[in-house]
């Protein structure tokens, strides 16, 4: 990499006094980007192209706009899990989360009609769930697989009871409109979702917060001896993976009209799918956020795409695992 | 923070008693890895741990710089007693440490881990504002004050080798207006040329005043380099000499217990 | 004309039935009531020489997918659509847009929630359907009429599923005061979990006298749980759906009887009222499409024509 | 551990020759079972006693023969998951693969009416798509995480289009009896489960693959140095639990009789909760057989107990969720 | 397999020409780790190689050793020409590693890193059904035999210290009939005791007729412990001596390349 700037001291020069650092080049910054981190994003190109050659429809305003609102709960969800993978960790329950939160926002809604109490509601139940994950990986120290895969559960159950086993209605003009309304193809609930990627990555990359969460990933006894709070930078991640799924939830229910206790499971494999396809380290450390966006992107249009093509349902798993393999072996990690 | 305060270490009159710890006691569940850690740093003085495979030397360096939490025992830096709960707290007090496994984060660049924990930013708390350019800059000046040869403050950990590496985790520990730097080991693994380096960087961080703790199993080098040397054997310090007059028969002997030492440490030399 | 879905050529309604796509959108996919579903569309299709594509949800809960599909197919130059949505108001949002441009949109099996509908501007041509209480009903009267009295257990799709709580609330209040209901549970559709689920509660209650099943799938396995506990002779089991597979047990006199939605007439019914919506012709607001009891005397008959109604029925839109 | 062996050497005494190693004495092996290990199996034994004391039916023969007869499709797709955990990997497409091998099997079988042939098809499908996996993971390059993901749409996507999504009935009196017959309450299901179980155990530790999937687990790089075939060791892994999940698969279509096209997602969660439980470490190296089992009824039987208790539906999520952070805590690994 | 077998390491004449690297060549990617690897082995005699960091030691250690794949050269073990694709093929030829990170699987027991790969069991294959008792017995016997004091072979190898663990590796190089043991920096981490203890445990097996490799930074051990020197500079080998009438400042002189050395090695001195 270094060898590319002419400033930098030649290797074996001795022993050498560092040059002021000068900014790094734009070829610098394009030489450092890692092949699976542009993995998503180009294949997300060429799954564009593919399909808009052999479907023209595939690439109108209106088509695009169809599939940004269908990515937007996922890319919010994707956040979240983003941020807790680059600490090395994964929230296996991101979807019963949002469910619990959909649950909250719908109960609190159907009680006092305020919109806005009960989307508050909704985030922070979203915060509560993950706040206690992270609590229970750091101070109780169980491992973050099994912490969150015993929430999984427990949310997915606490949104049964609390509901009751039922759905409820949320006819709200506001939570419709965003789904609905906005500029063009760019919903409000898209629009947010493009917003909350641009904060993440500005979180990740510019503020000393960023640096802790990728530090702690990195190597926690590391982070730990340079006086990072580790226990406090893990329960963040989790506690923001938790309101990612707090804000999903506002716009599910904005989506489909109702709050169901019903599990979205799905979701939560494709929002690891997404992640890993953005070439996110499962080992943490190395995150970026623009690409695990890309990933879901890549999973929605395909499904968008084969669903144009009229190709049996029955095909769209198979496609979709196929995809996510090959999209792999693309960003296979060096290690 | 600004550039000037990284660069010039608050000096203290050579000699002066900078941290002194006595009777220190730690245990990991059953194991008691540390019985009785005594040992004075003084500044602008190289001050040696020695002894054999488990004897707790890296156990007292963690309770010195608050990776661990002593169990009993005392621990004063200048003035003042002290009691650690985390690193943040010791190197709040001016201890730096280069931990035997350096503690650097391999994914991470190389400004990044100089002010990991510490990024200047603007604003408070976790959510500061990065100065990503200001802290670049720095960052190579402070690599540069060691006269170690770093490709890139902008190349990742991961990319540099043996040597390269502890010139960074020295830079680190050296660039903070620290008063006392812990080193553990930090030539074990490395090759002639990037000994006598780290060396080199050790007596220049002495001479800036600066007191030093060094651990090493190389008693050439302890002889070499050290002033003082502490002797721990099964989790005590039995032995502390000025290493002038020392010879390493001396120190082997010291170490593998065939000579009997008065155990509580010899007054300053 | 963002947003609008005439972008790429969706203009919306043409007269004649003839040359209309239709599109349909249906439930889960790993389930043969929907088969049967698909089929009927079909082979409607077919012999109207209508294009007809089918499209499903990945599974009984994935709500927003099927509104992903929807929104999918909206943006494509369907005629009509046909929805049989998964929640009461799943749909509404990629209904709004496709009512906002005049494309019919016919509504089949589980309803369309009608405030949600109005309060997002969605015109809905008809609803074709069964009552899932009137059938859970029809399936308590049954019960009733078989075992007279004592104990019996229901077994429920998933835990707050819209269609598996009419049909347990239909049959609970058929039964009210002549059976006695012990506990219902919740088997997710699986027959694997009725089974265990199903095991369980004959162990718990050793004189249980009969099993309602929220549908088929999950009745065949409560068949086989009774089987297995050797009690096939005190234990009767009803189940709602008509698969083919049921049908083929009660035949057998495993299966003590399942209602038959017919979902098959359902589809069919979907496609013939799609294309008069497209050709602008009047609909009812609802048409109840039939359903049947079928018991062991009747089975031979319902499975000669299945997936066809074996009982005729005024089709209101022949 | 080796201090209470009044035959070792005095830890200090040098230099010691070491003695000629005596075979470990009860009291030493007991020494040496780490408390993760017995968590499950203690845990199970409080809930038995503990449901049973609320409800003496509870323990009664018939209602253990139930448990144990709804336990076994998970126990056997438990010792899958438990190999392939020991090589720090995770086998993700477990339940899809039983639901292609179930498919698999119901196609055979009403094309052919050979059960021996549909048994025999079944099986090698799970082989075929463990192996797939395993090269995928080892000679891809691809993490196991990803691939399994991958496999899990992949495989269910399969079992749809082979089976046109229909279920079909497999009416064979081998099949059923499998589930019905046996010796009392233990049927030949249970039993094949019983048998498999002492087979794993003793694969684990009698045998040199045994040691070597163990070694995999604990250091890839150690073992590969040490001369073991870490690839073929991997594949091996991943091969048994396909294995596992196309014996599982016999035994799903023999119990309901048909073959469905169902996700199962249910007995993927379960089988990782169960391996989890068992104390077996998902950075691999360490496991036991007997304890995942006895975290799989585990899990069962608080299924079965709570449904005994007519506690509602809506609890068993929630309970279930806080019985594996429980169980997790106090298993928690020391590393 | 036997108990004796693995007691008695086929002796060769002293002297005896073992092994033979000409030329070896290695890149990890863009990076040319080897360029020119050269080392002759003999029997009864201790080889050193010594280099700065990133010199290619390890890397020409992991082509003999079977863990790399030269990209060039010629190795010759005995009168045969071999090309090793996995460790096993090396072990199979009588060579045994030591690796710097000793590759021990820490969650195994003593005695199953000793048999690792090579169990003894009744029947083939990988399913063949372990003898444990004969193992643990022999185990014991191959630990004895180097005179180290283990606390007992079942105890997991992560509850060892580092000179334990050392003994281990060393224990399994040695025990297995093996003609040629290659030890990579191993006493880097260890202290005076145990560094002793493993140079008293080289010079056992020396005498024993093995033909010894020993990577090492230090210099004082070369010179007190083999008989031979290779030294390598940026992926060459750029020097052969007898350590006979070598001295440290030779040594220090040869590895920073002050002194100017004809490439191709002098013949065994
Ligand atoms: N995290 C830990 N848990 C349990 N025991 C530990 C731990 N860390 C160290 N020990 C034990 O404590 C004792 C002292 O260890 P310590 O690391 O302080 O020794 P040391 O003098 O630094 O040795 P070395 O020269 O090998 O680095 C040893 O017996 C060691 O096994
Ligand atoms: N796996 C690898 N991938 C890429 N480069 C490597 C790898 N292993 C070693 N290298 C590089 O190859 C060169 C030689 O490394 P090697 O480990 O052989 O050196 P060495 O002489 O053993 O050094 P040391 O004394 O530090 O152990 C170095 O530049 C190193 O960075
Ligand atoms: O009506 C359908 C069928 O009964 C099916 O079996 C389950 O889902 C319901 O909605
Ligand atoms: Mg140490
Ligand atoms: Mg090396």
């Amino acid at each position: 990499m270094s060898t590319t700037d002419p400033t930098a001291p030649r290797a074996g020069t001795e022993p050498g006094v560092a040059p002021p650092a000068p900014r790094p080049t734009a070829r610098q910054r394009l030489g450092s980007v890692a092949w699976p981190e542009v993995a998503a994003p180009a294949a997300l190109v060429l799954l564009l192209v593919g399909f808009g050659i052999a479907d023209p429809g595939f690439l109108a305003t209106g088509n695009l706009g169809a599939m940004l609102q269908a990515a937007a709960i996922l890319m919010v969800l994707v956040l979240g899990q983003t941020f807790v993978v680059a600490t090395a960790g994964i929230d296996l329950s991101v979807a019963s989360t949002m469910t619990l939160s959909a649950i909250a926002l719908g109960e609190t809604y159907s009680r006092t009609s305020s919109i806005l109490l009960a989307v508050v509601v909704a985030l922070v139940t979203g915060v509560a769930v993950g706040v206690l994950n992270g609590l229970l990986i750091t101070k109780g120290r169980i491992t973050d697989f099994i912490v969150t895969l015993g929430m999984l559960s427990a949310a997915s159950g606490l949104a049964l009871i609390v509901a009751d086993g039922k759905p409820t209605q949320v006819i709200d003009r506001f939570l419709l409109d965003l789904t609905v309304r906005g500029f063009g193809i760019v919903t409000w609930a898209v629009l947010l979702a493009l917003v909350l990627t641009v904060l993440a990555h500005l979180l990740l990359f510019r503020t000393s917060f960023g640096t802790h969460l990728l530090a702690v990933g990195g190597s926690v006894r590391a982070a730990r001896a340079s006086g990072v709070r580790t226990d406090r930078v893990k329960i963040a991640a989790y506690a923001l993976s938790g309101s990612c799924a707090g804000t999903a939830a506002v716009l599910l229910v904005g989506r489909v009209g109702a709050s169901e206790p019903a599990s979205n499971t799905s979701f939560l494999l494709n929002s690891v799918a997404a992640v890993v396809l953005g070439g996110v380290s499962l080992f943490g450390g190395r995150a970026t956020i623009v690409s695990p966006i890309a990933g879901a992107l890549l999973l929605t249009a395909l499904v968008n795409g084969l669903t144009r093509f009229g190709l049996s349902e029955f095909y769209q798993p198979l496609a979709v695992g196929v995809v996510v393999i090959a999209a792999a072996f693309l960003a296979r990690f060096d290690r | 923070m600004t550039a000037t305060q990284h660069e010039t270490p608050t000096a203290a009159p050579e000699g002066e008693l900078l941290l002194r710890a006595s009777g220190l006691t730690k245990s990991y569940g059953q194991v008691q890895a540390l019985r009785q850690g005594d040992l004075e740093v003084r500044a602008g003085r190289v001050t040696a741990i020695i002894g054999d495979n488990g004897a707790g030397k890296s156990t007292l360096v963690g309770c010195l710089s608050g990776m661990h939490r002593s169990d009993g025992g005392e621990l004063r830096v200048g003035d003042e007693q002290v009691s650690f709960t985390g690193p943040q707290q010791a190197r709040a007090v001016g201890i730096e440490t280069v931990y035997q496994d350096l503690a650097l984060v391999d994914t991470l660049r190389v400004w990044q881990n100089l002010y990991l924990g510490r990024e200047d930013g603007v604003g408070r708390g976790p959510l500061r504002w990065l100065r990503r350019g200001a802290m670049r800059a720095e960052a190579a000046r402070m690599v540069g004050a060691l006269a170690v040869n770093v490709p890139s403050v902008d190349a990742r950990v991961n990319g540099l080798s043996g040597g390269q590496r502890q010139a960074v985790a020295l830079a680190r520990a050296a660039g903070w207006g620290s008063r006392i730097v812990i080193l553990d080991e930090p030539t074990a693994a490395l090759g002639v040329q990037e000994t006598a380096k780290v060396e080199e960087m050790i007596l220049r961080l002495r001479s800036q005043g600066l007191g030093l703790v060094l651990v090493s199993h190389n008693f050439d080098q302890v002889l070499r380099v050290a002033d003082d040397v502490f002797v721990m054997r099964s989790g005590r310090t039995v032995a502390h000499r000025a290493t002038a007059g020392t010879t390493g028969p001396d120190l082997v002997a010291l170490v593998t217990g065939a000579t009997v030492e008065p155990r509580p440490p010899a007054p300053d030399a | 004309g963002c947003g609008s879905s005439s972008d790429d050529g969706g203009s919306g309604s043409t007269a004649s039935g003839g040359d209309t796509k239709v599109a349909a959108v249906i439930k889960g996919l790993d389930n043969p009531f929907f088969q049967a579903m698909e089929q009927g569309i079909d082979e409607q299709a077919d012999q109207d020489g209508v294009d007809a594509t089918v499209q499903a949800a990945q599974s009984i809960t994935d709500t927003t997918g099927q509104s992903d599909k929807l929104t999918a197919l909206a943006q494509q130059d369907y005629g009509c659509f046909v929805v049989n949505p998964i929640s009461g108001s799943n749909l509404v949002n990629g209904l709004a847009r496709i009512s906002a441009s005049d494309t019919p949109v016919v509504n089949i099996d589980s309803p369309v929630d009608a405030d949600a509908a109005e309060e997002a501007g969605v015109d809905i041509a008809t609803y074709i359907g069964t009552d899932n209480t009137e059938a859970g009903g029809k399936a308590g009267d049954e019960m009733v009429e078989a075992v007279s009295s004592g104990k019996v257990a229901l077994v429920g799709g998933i835990s707050g599923d819209v269609t598996s709580n009419a049909r347990l609330d239909g049959f609970t209040q058929a039964v009210d005061g002549k059976l006695d209901v012990v506990q219902t549970v919740a088997a997710d559709w699986e027959r694997q979990k009725a089974l265990t689920a199903a095991t369980t509660l004959m162990q718990d209650n050793p004189d249980l006298k009969g099993f309602f099943a929220a549908n088929d799938d999950m009745g065949l396995g409560i068949v086989q749980a009774v089987k297995n506990a050797g009690k096939a002779d005190s234990i009767t089991v009803i189940s709602v759906d008509g698969n083919k597979d049921a049908l083929q047990s009660v035949k057998d006199g495993d299966l003590h009887a399942t209602v038959a939605q017919y979902p098959y007439a359902i589809g069919q019914l979907g496609v013939q009222a799609c294309e008069k919506a497209a050709a602008g012709d009047d609909l009812p607001a609802e048409i109840v499409s039939p359903t049947a009891v079928v018991t062991s005397g009747v089975a031979d008959q319902a499975l000669a024509k299945f997936p066809a109604p074996f009982e005729s029925f005024d089709n209101p839109l022949d």
